[in-house]
């Protein structure tokens, strides 16, 4: 029981991080709404795994745990890439 | 409880997708369509595909971010805005094929019901034979790698053919001279956090790699999962180094040879079994045992994946990376 | 229209309309990015279909658990089928954005009504 | 009795967790700027991993379960702050200004 509670607060969690990424304003609103979303996956997915008692599961959030570090870096090197060339400006 | 989060979730799903379409901006594309992702891994861990959610786990999250800003980097990032065809046409064809695929589901099966066509006709027999064939218990890697072998020996050469192309396409040198070269590594040499925590990292995500590879027979994994591990790992390198750093550790050459190792591996294990006296892809032939002998091929094989898929996806990265931008007279 | 019949065809109306806007943004966007975005939408929502026909009511997933009695388990058969399909599905993703690398390098535009005016 | 008394404390540090991501989740929409809407989802990276996972440890006895959740726990806990650290980098190179405490009402007159 006390898992399906931390589970609806997670997902409540991730539609509000949806709600960001969807409003924005500035594109790293979305880079940030992204991560955050990635980090509760995992959470999510290691509570879902207690609740339905397979717990061998948990290697998807170790997968997501392990992963969702390289996305941020990605944008991290873009943004140094386009401030190099001059294009500094991601934003509309 | 299952319903619940299964309603929250899909609703979610469809208001990313609308958002998706809707921005004109192509990296916030990026971003809502890696949170897509995510949203797809748990439904799909909610309906009972834990291999499927590691597979989209595995590739969504780090692979597909990452070679659609390489390609945003080397295209622009904005969309001007301009329609392929009248938005009216397009959106009264989408409404009538929407109303008809919705009415075409009225008559199909509840979601879940047992006695659904789908589940009449092979599954049992998988879901029955895997313990005594086999001998290990996950059903989706004995039918990916043995009952369906055939299907999945496709699909590599599917993976090895578009590296190919994306090699063909991408690799033609794009002049002579200096500034044509791979530039001295930049990387995120300045960034001191990222580069500690990422190299902290990568051994563990190589180690999870080969956990993956190697308990795929008794857990979620197999192939295909960890060779998109391994590939991001060896990525995380090239974006935490800069592009000749991770080519000297990983050259090309490497790569095309764990592509063409991995996809004749597989190839090869069948065609050892045909000169044994079996069909091809028949492992029981391998050994005395016959449990044993396909417990061995299938690692053989599952390992030709592995190196097949890891290959294929870096080497599609790599040439993304080392392509330098065109600058057009505007 | 009861309950049961809404929750038990959810699914499969989320299916339909993924694979509406998926394709609306390959019809009607001109921007070939973006097209590729969308066809990996419709790509993601076939994924959808296929493992929600694969699901069993009250099964668990197909990795055969010692000591359970009478189990259940879903169909693992349209799981191999679309964990193979996802990584093709990258593959052949960047195929395709490497053909619209090569075409910005080209004509300097990805915008589909500037293609075809420069041709 | 010490059983009873870990499962309490596991759920109890599963409520705080649960509490924490939630507070986390609301900053990040009510935040007024960028910068204070990271500090709110990192929030959900540390407090939340931390009491979270520690609470489904308790629950989970000393399986092999527990040393997932805690190799889970290490690496969410290594990478989170440094995610917010490459986003703060990469806004604030690219022009993003963290509102003054000083001159905030003009910069939102002036700004466009």
């Amino acid at each position: 029981m006390i898992y399906a509670v931390v589970s609806i607060a997670i997902l409540m969690t991730m539609v509000l991080a949806v709600a960001r990424a969807v409003k924005g304003p500035s594109i790293y609103d979305r880079v940030l709404a992204a991560n955050m979303f990635g980090t509760k996956t995992a959470l999510l997915l290691a509570v879902i795994s207690f609740l339905f008692d397979r717990m061998d599961f948990l290697d998807l959030a170790l997968a997501y745990a392990l992963i969702n570090l390289v996305g941020v870096l990605a944008v991290l090197e873009f943004v140094e890439g386009r401030i190099e060339s001059g294009k500094g400006k991601l934003d509309d | 409880m299952t319903i619940v989060f299964a309603l929250f979730l899909l609703t979610l799903l469809v208001v990313t997708a609308l958002a998706i379409v809707r921005t004109k901006n192509l990296f916030v594309a990026t971003m809502l369509l890696s949170i897509f992702s995510l949203l797809m891994a748990v439904n799909f861990f909610i309906l009972d595909a834990a291999d499927v959610a590691l597979t989209e786990a595995a590739v969504g999250a780090g692979v597909t971010t990452v070679i659609f800003l390489s390609a945003l980097r080397l295209t622009s990032q904005f969309e001007r805005g301009t329609l392929a065809s009248s938005r009216w046409i397009a959106v009264i064809v989408v409404v009538i094929t929407t109303v008809l695929l919705i009415s075409g589901t009225i008559n199909t099966p509840n979601l879940g019901d047992p006695n659904a066509p789908v589940h009449q006709h092979v599954a049992p027999f998988y879901l029955e034979n895997t313990e005594a064939l086999m001998g290990f218990p996950n059903v989706v890697t004995a039918v990916l790698s043995s009952f369906r072998g055939y299907d999945t020996l496709g699909e590599v050469f599917v993976v090895f053919i578009a590296a190919v192309g994306v090699m063909f396409i991408l690799d033609a040198r794009q002049g002579t001279g200096p500034e044509y070269e791979l530039p001295v590594d930049k990387g995120l040499k300045h960034h001191l956090i990222p580069r500690a925590v990422g190299g902290l990292l990568i051994p563990f995500m190589l180690l999870f790699g080969l956990y993956v590879q190697f308990h795929g027979e008794y857990g979620p994994g197999g192939g295909f999962q960890a060779g998109a591990i391994v590939a991001t790992a060896f990525i995380l390198y090239a974006i935490l180094e800069g592009e000749r750093t991770a080519l000297k550790a990983f050259s090309r050459n490497a790569q095309m040879a764990l592509i063409i190792g991995g996809s004749t591996l597989y190839g090869a294990v069948g065609v050892v079994c045909m000169l044994k006296g079996g069909t091809f892809l028949d492992y029981s032939v391998l050994m005395e045992d016959p449990v044993i002998a396909r417990q061995v091929g299938i690692i053989i094989i599952e390992l030709g994946v592995g190196m097949a898929v890891c290959g294929a996806l870096l080497s599609i990265f790599h040439s993304f990376a080392a392509r330098k931008p065109v600058e057009h007279a505007k | 229209m009861t309950l049961d019949a809404f929750l038990g065809h959810f699914n499969y109306w989320v299916f339909a309309i993924l694979l509406m806007i998926g394709f609306y943004a390959v019809i009607a966007k001109g921007n070939l990015i973006k097209k590729l975005v969308g066809l990996s939408i419709f790509q993601s929502a076939v994924f959808l279909m296929y493992i929600s026909m694969s699901k069993v009511e009250g099964g668990t997933a197909p990795i055969l658990q010692a000591g359970v009695i009478d189990p259940i388990y879903s169909n693992p058969l349209p799981q191999v089928l679309i964990l193979t399909a996802i990584v093709v599905g990258v593959a052949t993703l960047s195929l395709g954005l490497a053909i619209v690398v090569r075409i910005n390098e080209r004509y300097g535009s990805i915008e589909e009504r500037e293609l075809l005016d420069a041709d | 009795m010490i059983d009873v008394a870990i499962e309490w404390l596991g759920n109890t540090l599963l409520i705080v967790g649960a509490a924490s991501v939630l507070i986390g989740g609301i900053g990040v929409i009510r935040m007024p700027d960028l910068y204070s809407r990271m500090h709110a989802s990192s929030l959900t990276d540390t407090m939340a991993t931390l009491a979270l996972f520690s609470g489904l440890m308790l629950h989970s006895g000393f399986t092999l379960a527990t040393i997932k959740l805690m190799a889970i726990m290490a690496f969410l806990l290594l990478t989170g702050p440094t995610a917010t650290y490459a986003l703060a980098n990469a806004a604030f190179r690219s022009g993003i200004q963290p509102p003054s405490s000083t001159n905030t009402n003009n910069e939102e007159k002036s700004a466009p």
